[in-house]
């Protein structure tokens, strides 16, 4: 169950395919509008995001991207418009909620828990997945709930005691995480405080943090923002064996218009707020609205 | 200063005092023969709740103005107004007038700020909030055992002349006795609105008071501006403490100068939790609301809770207030941003 | 030769270590944040099944097993693996590039290669074009290889999971194969990266190693409770012997750190009993624990360096045992607490009863030192034709300037020329493929030429003073060894590089290269105001410091009759530092004579005609690839020294 | 210095994440432990133990239960005074209401019940934070003093309503409450009831519970984006940082002062409290316990020293310049080390470990 390499589908393994192969749509969101008060913030954005594919989200400042994923997220609720995730559509949401059904997300400027040290981020990122006590399924009604608080006020105990499954539960995640530790190479601090690291290394924990929740859907909010280039090329490199490795679908939010054409498999781009295209890098890099809009700009 | 959100206070505020009055005549009538009140009654309540409401702003008055200006909550505002307080007794018991011994006072609370800037507040810049709090506890204590060094720590009378017998006006129909109103309240009243009117017109019309919003909005862009955040901070102590020495008189005059002074600011708590920790307006409209509440509260809920109720009265007000909206009557409202 | 209880080989070593130690821990590696443990059995398990997996993938007797990566576990476990089935492990450096793999793969004609990651696989289907005898790569860290289709590429994991099945299909394979070895087979070969000419591979067979490791651990009196870091190339005989031949024999317990950049770390965390380092790395932290002291307080640095003085007096005799006051053993004492055994812990030292030095001089400061903090260091001289020890300082008889006496079983001798020779049960059966090579260095009565040019002092130390090949004669026939007196120059923290003259001359002379940084901290200290390294080169306070050094070599010289002729009469600073980029130095950052002697011949001929100055004019290559041109008038000092030479005759 | 980590090495998680992982601090702190329980109270003076030790390991306990709410989950609360009220209010009524059971589970039920009143508290913290939250706690210390007050039955209708603590036992028939128990007894009970207690603490924050609540201290929209539910880590925190104050609130009226009135746990409590975490440390166990320490000792220190120097002033003055200099101290603590004596501890304890290096 925890270990990493159980999480690789079979059919992954094997034969390198020259066009990668996608599954269903994973997320898709229809004819999202979400305003603030008088302010439009996204208006009529539809697009999908297949199973296992790397999907870039870019546009200009303001153009709505990170507003984009806190709908994704459930941490804003957009007037309008369905979202489909696995097949069902989504009511109200808590962004907790979102985790629970298997969507992380980094953020723009480095959202770590600065008091913590890096192991201890990532072991937080474990909280979902730890259970020191599991409840009985009886199918009795009722019976379950009172089961369930029962292992609930036990799990406590264990916690407050330190004993028995609470230790072997810490010690079984603690080993989960130590294999993120090792496939991002940040052995060298995993005991150092989140606050006293470089930019670049903080951004790599906040990586780890996120894939220690297991995600299918991992939401990269300018995963790259203020790195230099060497560092740049190991997030890139990072993003890629993750999505390789554990088969997770990735989508992106980057400025550096490189990296999405390398990394990504396609792209959507928005501006004020509107989808502009969507396609592969190629399609969209030659879209003459896309120029003029945003890649215009740049020159 | 939102002249709108004013308007919606005081509209709010004096729109709830009917509401109170017709729940209360309910309950009046639930109970005709345990106690029977008039309209005259009520309204005296009410007018008595306003006008301690007004004492309640003053002094919420500085915690605003020093939060809004820096972030700091500032604990020690009480201490301050005993201080102030304790301060211009002293002068007046040196013999002097009581307008000259204010100014002396208002110059006395002008180098605590200034002395508190520096000593206090410099060496702790970027410090966190909570620091911050504490330290400004640290001051409460420093200010109320110095106050009472220098001055001693009996209740001390503070005569600026205004009678303290009880006024009748508006005897006729509706107030068969006369509407009963303390004069130090009402020239508290009256001196509270004349405060608020001069900080208004301070900060609307002055470069210090431009700068003053400016540095309330960003601390950071303020001071890529250029303004001297250190010198701003300086002056909101300086006004905070005056505004202080204000209230300091008007409870000074009614209760006497003495240690419990400094406790009124905790009084001053949930008035801001009503009005918004940022918000002047927010401040005499809490001020209103508590003042009123507390009244209202004491006659006519407190006795179903055996009386003396005005210790928690106001926060409990408050806090249920708070479920409803938690940046208070006029805080900013909270967007997050991710 | 043989052994007793037939434990003639390693496979068989480790089979009785499993009997006999069988719960004891054999192997570590700070893998996901601890100390993974294996046991002696479960490390001859994983050892059965791999030996079993690689005779599945065709391996047979004879073959050679390439195997490239870092210090691993299962690495050195395949070396056994492969002595199971009779093949011969051959360890390559990991950091070599595929340019030198393809030659060994092509010498050494090896069809297995048994990688640790990515990387190494990468670097060897680069060269499979070039060796097509290379038909299988079994990879340990499958990371990054999903998409690999090769057929030759195998998951370790999967090799191991089909010499299990093997295993259970015929369970007395294992002992059946581990029975067919004996002592006088091929145990291993070590590619040696020779200064010059192509790497020659030195066959040893399993009663060289066994016989050497066993030999050096009676002599040290090592036990099954010592604990070992491995963290030097597996290639390197030194490795092989230290963290894994003598674990087999006493059967100690063998640790494999993180990864390269945490290796301090963990070298803190475990606390080896039993170190080895070349003295670059015990300089190296030196260096660092001096530098972190210049930003302690005031107060702390004297209190520091007080009680390094008293070491510095006391502490090697105590060491040694000798006798000591009772106050100077109090204050050690006292300096043990407050300083010595907080360095020793924070270096890693703490448990540290045993540490090798060897394969370069090494300062006699830097050996002091730790000596005198009460770590027991020790010289070594050995080579990989030798299985690693020829002599060794035994306990008592330590001196900064010798390598020690031959150790029990090794015969020394040294030829006319001054080259040491050596003859043990250790030396190497040949060079592989190569009998030309042995027989220029192997005599047909089993002596072995070292290359090294010695003396054996009064009290029977071996002293090595150059490569055989330097060493020459002054005019007045003394002999002459350059890296003899360079050493000793470049021990001094402000000497960076120093080339001596002297074959074919009256007299040594030199040219000293300073050592900006040090040189540089030392005019901030004392407000001496430079612009450039050749202005702090000319800077006459920074002659006047290198003369004070050069007296101090001369006048320990003058010590010693054999050595006093070595004497330098007149050197000069160089106006810059000496460049591998110039070709002045090799990349490791050996002088190369003949470039200086071309390139400086005016400064040389300057040097033995009495000028006050010499004139030079260099061609530079600057950072961004230009070449220019440095012309210095260099001042030339003086030391005189008919006196000292005068004492020696 | 003393500190010999080399060779320390783990070859567990299980000893990678023990509370003292290295074995000087492991032998430290069992010295120390051994001392306090064996050596103090036979050495110490009754007035040591009375004034000194007995209020500490009471005060470090409900620092302890702040610093879960404030310094782990970052939750600002001014309303200690009125959560000690409630444990020893609570445990007067159940010990005088059921006087066979053991003075233990009194406790335990105490604090229990205060953990509930903690959690009805804390609902606002679902809304609110900061100081709002900090000015909202305050209606929680108003009105449960107020209630105590009030309503004689909590007092069993004492007409002074001061409680007085009936004596209880335990380890069979050793006196540990009241005014008649012995001192010495008194000190082992509570050494070892706050031992333990402190131990459950530090077990909480190093688990899950714990980390949840950091979370949400450090970045609650990062927190709940990882599957935090807010709801649950902040009442949690409240509750079981309730019952810690519950139970010191319960063992200051039944071994401390033996007999009490609501008004022993006015605000100033509570800022007395808060206080201790703030110069122990926020988000440190240990900090709890030296702030403690420097709380109970600066007034006993500020008292002394004009005695010493032997300073002919009134004692209305020396209060007054008690409260100058205490909150003069207290400014320049928090200039000095905003993060408390246990940052000094740790910085200490890292000098130490890296010597002879600078830190």
């Amino acid at each position: 169950m925890n270990d990493i390499s159980s999480q690789i589908p079979a059919e992954a393994a094997g034969t390198r395919q020259p066009e990668r192969r996608f599954g269903e749509p994973l997320l898709t969101v229809e004819n999202i509008s979400l305003s603030f008060g008088g302010l439009q913030a996204l208006t009529d954005i539809s697009f999908d995001i297949l199973e296992q594919e790397i999907r870039a989200i870019i546009g200009p400042n303001g153009a709505g991207k990170t507003s984009m994923l806190n709908v994704i997220n459930g941490f804003y609720h957009p007037q309008k418009g369905t979202i489909t995730y696995k097949g069902n559509i989504r009511r109200t949401m808590r962004p907790h909620m979102a985790a629970a059904q298997g969507i992380a997300r980094t953020f723009q400027n480095v959202a770590l828990f600065k008091g913590m040290s890096t192991l201890d981020n990532i072991m937080t990122g474990r909280l979902l997945k730890m259970h020191n006590l599991r409840a009985p399924e009886t199918g009795v009604f009722g019976l379950d709930q009172v089961l369930r608080w029962g292992a609930g006020a036990l799990d406590f105990v264990t916690q407050c005691l330190y004993w028995g499954p609470n230790e072997k539960e810490e010690t079984r995640q603690r080993a989960y995480c130590e294999e993120i530790v090792d496939f991002l190479e940040i052995q060298a601090i995993r005991k150092t405080p989140v606050g006293r690291l470089p930019y670049g290394l903080q951004k790599r924990v906040e990586l780890a943090r996120a894939l220690a929740m297991e995600p299918e859907l991992l939401l990269l909010d300018e995963p790259m923002a203020g790195m230099n280039v060497e560092e740049k090329e190991d997030m890139s490199r990072f993003i890629l064996d993750v999505n390789e490795e554990f088969g997770t679908t990735v989508a992106l939010i980057e400025h550096d218009m490189g990296v999405v054409m390398d990394i990504s498999d396609r792209v959507v781009v928005l501006d004020y707020g509107r989808k502009l295209a969507d396609g592969r890098p190629d399609e969209v890099r030659s879209d003459r609205g896309v120029i003029d809009a945003y890649l215009g700009v740049a020159h | 200063m939102n002249l709108k959100h004013l308007a919606i206070g005081v509209v709010c505020s004096l729109g709830s005092i009917p509401v109170v009055g017709l729940l209360l005549q309910q309950l009046a009538e639930a109970a005709p023969n345990d106690i029977f009140f008039g309209w005259d009654f009520y309204i005296e309540v009410v007018v008595t709740g306003l006008l301690q409401g007004v004492m309640y702003a003053l002094v919420a008055l500085g915690f605003v103005l020093i939060f809004k200006a820096s972030a700091i909550f500032n604990f020690a505002q009480g201490a301050m107004v005993l201080f102030a307080a304790l301060a211009m007794v002293g002068f007046i018991e040196m013999g002097l007038h009581w307008t000259l011994a204010f100014l002396l006072a208002a110059v006395v609370m002008i180098i605590v700020a200034i002395l508190i800037e520096r000593v206090v507040l410099r060496p702790m810049v970027n410090q966190e909030p909570i620091i911050l709090f504490m330290a400004t506890i640290g001051i409460f204590f420093v200010l109320d055992g110095l106050g009472q060094t220098i001055w001693g720590s009996n209740v001390k009378a503070l005569d600026i002349g205004i009678s303290q017998t009880p006024w009748f006006v508006l005897q006729g129909e509706f107030f068969p006795g006369g509407l009963r109103l303390i004069p130090t309240e009402v020239v508290a009243a009256v001196v509270g609105a004349l405060t608020v009117t001069l900080l208004a017109v301070l900060f609307q019309y002055t470069k210090v008071g431009r700068a003053l919003r400016a540095v309330a909005d960003d601390h950071q862009a303020a001071l890529s501006v250029g303004i001297p955040l250190k010198f701003i901070w300086a002056i909101v102590w300086s006004v905070a403490g005056i505004v202080g020495l204000v209230a300091g008189v008007m409870w000074g005059t009614s209760l006497g100068v003495q240690f419990s002074l400094s406790l009124i600011a905790l009084k001053a708590l949930p008035v801001l939790i009503l009005g918004g920790f940022t918000s002047i307006p927010g401040a005499i409209v809490g001020g209103l609301i508590v003042g009123v509440g507390e009244q209202v509260g004491e006659v006519f809920i407190g006795p179903l809770f055996g009386g003396a109720i005005q210790d928690w009265f106001a926060y409990m007000l408050a806090m249920i207030f708070l479920l409803f909206r938690p940046q208070g009557l006029f805080g900013e409202r909270i967007i997050e941003r991710v | 030769m043989g052994d007793a209880n037939g434990l003639d080989t390693f496979p068989k070593l480790m089979r009785h270590n499993a009997k006999v130690r069988g719960a004891r821990p054999a192997m570590r590696e700070k893998d996901l944040g601890i100390w993974q443990t294996w046991t002696w059995s479960q490390a001859q398990d994983e050892v059965k099944a791999f030996a079993m997996g690689l005779a599945a993938l065709g391996v047979k007797r004879g073959d050679k097993v390439l195997i490239v990566g870092d210090n691993r576990p299962r690495l050195y476990w395949t070396v056994t693996a492969a002595q199971v089935i009779g093949a011969v492990p051959v360890p390559l450096y990991q950091d070599s590039v595929a340019r030198e793999m393809a030659y060994v793969v092509e010498h050494a004609s090896a069809a297995i290669a048994v990688v640790e990651d990515q990387e190494q696989v990468d670097k060897l289907l680069e060269i499979r074009e070039e060796v097509p005898a290379l038909q299988t790569i079994v990879y340990q860290d499958p990371r990054g290889l999903r998409n690999y289709t090769q057929d030759c590429l195998h998951d370790y994991a999967k090799v191991l999971e089909s010499g299990r099945r093997a295993l259970s299909e015929e369970p007395a394979g294992y002992d059946r194969e581990v029975d067919r070895g004996r002592g006088n087979n091929d145990s291993i070969v070590l590619y040696t990266s020779g200064t010059t000419g192509k790497p020659k591979g030195v066959v040893l067979t399993f009663d060289n190693v066994i016989s050497m490791a066993r030999a050096g651990s009676e002599f040290e009196k090592l036990t099954e409770g010592e604990e070992v870091l491995a963290y030097l190339p597996m290639a390197w005989i030194g490795d092989h012997v230290f963290s894994f031949s003598q674990s087999y024999v006493t059967g100690f317990c063998v640790s494999c750190p993180e990864n390269g950049s945490t290796v301090l770390h963990d070298l803190h965390e475990l606390g080896p009993t039993y170190f080895f380092a070349p003295p670059r790395i015990f300089e190296n932290l030196l260096t660092s624990v001096m530098i972190r002291m210049q930003d302690a307080s005031h107060f702390k640095q004297k209190w520091f360096h007080y009680f390094l003085d008293v070491a510095k007096q006391v502490g090697e005799k105590i060491l040694n045992g000798e006798k000591v006051s009772t106050a100077d053993r109090i204050k050690y004492r006292l300096g043990t607490f407050f300083v010595y055994g907080p360095l020793k812990n924070v270096l890693g030292l703490t448990r540290c009863r045993l540490a090798y030095t060897a394969g370069e001089a090494i300062g006699p400061e830097i050996f002091q030192f730790y000596r005198s903090l009460g770590v027991n260091m020790k010289q070594l001289y050995g080579s990989t034709e030798a299985s690693v020890f020829i002599t060794v300082q035994p306990n008592g008889e330590i001196r900064a300037d010798t390598v020690g006496r031959a150790i029990p079983g090794v015969e020394l001798k040294l030829a006319d020329n001054g080259e040491v020779m050596f003859r043990s049960p250790g030396v190497f059966k040949e060079y592989f493929k190569n009998p030309e090579a042995t027989a220029e260095t192997k005599t047909p009565d089993g002596w072995v030429r070292t290359g090294d040019a010695g003396m054996i002092t009064p009290e029977g130390h071996l002293r090595i003073i150059d490569r055989a090949k330097d060493v020459g004669k002054l005019n007045d026939g003394s002999l002459f060894a350059p890296k003899f007196v360079e050493n000793k120059l470049k021990f001094y923290p402000n000497i960076r590089e120093a080339v001596t003259f002297g074959n074919g001359k009256d007299y040594v002379a030199a040219f000293v290269c300073i050592d900006q940084e040090a040189m540089g901290s030392w005019a901030e200290r004392n407000n001496v105001a430079y612009a450039s390294y050749q202005e702090l080169a000319a800077h006459p306070r920074v002659r006047k410091i290198v003369e004070g050094h050069i007296r101090e070599v001369n006048a320990d010289l003058t010590k010693d009759p054999q050595l006093a002729a070595l004497q330098i009469r007149r050197f000069l600073i160089l106006h810059k530092d000496l460049d591998a980029d110039d070709g002045e130095l090799t990349r490791t950052r050996k002088v190369r004579r003949r470039t200086i002697a071309e390139r400086y011949e005016p400064l040389i001929a300057a040097l033995y005609n009495g000028s006050k100055i010499g004139h030079i004019e260099t061609k530079v290559t600057f950072e961004d690839g230009r070449e220019g041109v440095l012309a210095a008038d260099l001042a030339i000092a003086d030391l005189g020294g008919g006196t000292p030479a005068k004492q020696a005759a | 210095m003393f500190y010999r980590e080399a060779g320390q090495f783990k070859t567990s998680y299980a000893a990678d994440q023990a509370i003292y992982p290295i074995r000087q601090d492991k032998i430290g702190i069992l010295i120390l432990f051994g001392f306090s329980l064996l050596a103090i109270p036979f050495i110490a003076p009754i007035y040591w133990l009375n004034s000194i030790l007995i209020p500490f390991l009471i005060f470090s306990l409900a620092a302890l239960g702040l610093n879960i709410l404030t310094g782990y989950c970052g939750q600002l609360s001014l309303g200690t005074g009125g959560f000690m009220a409630c444990g020893a209010f609570f445990s007067y009524k159940l010990a005088t209401a059921m006087p066979d059971t053991n003075i233990l589970i009194v406790f335990l039920l105490a604090g229990l019940g205060t953990a509930l009143v903690g959690v009805l508290f804390g609902l606002p913290s679902l809304r609110i934070k900061g100081f709002y939250l900090a000015v909202a706690t305050l209606a929680a210390q108003f009105f449960l003093i107020w209630m105590f007050n009030k309503f004689s039955w909590w007092t069993n209708h004492s007409p002074s309503g001061v409680i007085s603590a009936p004596p209880r036992a335990v380890f069979g028939d050793i006196d540990v409450t009241s005014a008649s128990a012995s001192p010495e007894a008194k000190y082992v009970f509570l050494l070892l009831l706050v031992s333990f207690l402190a131990l459950i603490a530090k077990n909480m924050v190093r688990s899950r519970i714990g980390r949840s609540w950091m979370a949400i201290r450090d970045m609650d929209i990062a927190a709940e984006i990882i599957g935090i539910r807010p709801m649950l880590a902040k009442l949690s925190a409240f509750a079981v940082s309730s019952f810690f104050i519950g139970v010191s609130g319960a063992l200051w009226a039944f071994t401390y002062s033996g007999s009490v009135e609501a008004l022993a746990f006015e605000i100033n409590r509570s800022f007395e409290v808060l206080f201790m975490i703030i110069i122990g440390g926020l988000g440190a166990i240990m900090g709890s316990f030296l702030g403690a320490a420097f709380i109970v000792l600066l007034p006993i220190a500020l008292d002394t020293i004009p005695l010493l120097l032997g300073l002919p002033l009134s004692v209305e003055t020396v209060a007054h310049l008690r409260l100058i200099i205490f909150g003069a101290l207290i400014i320049f603590f928090l200039i000095v080390e905003p993060h408390g004596l246990a940052r000094l501890w740790q910085i200490g304890k890292e000098k130490l470990r890296l010597w002879p290096f600078p830190y």
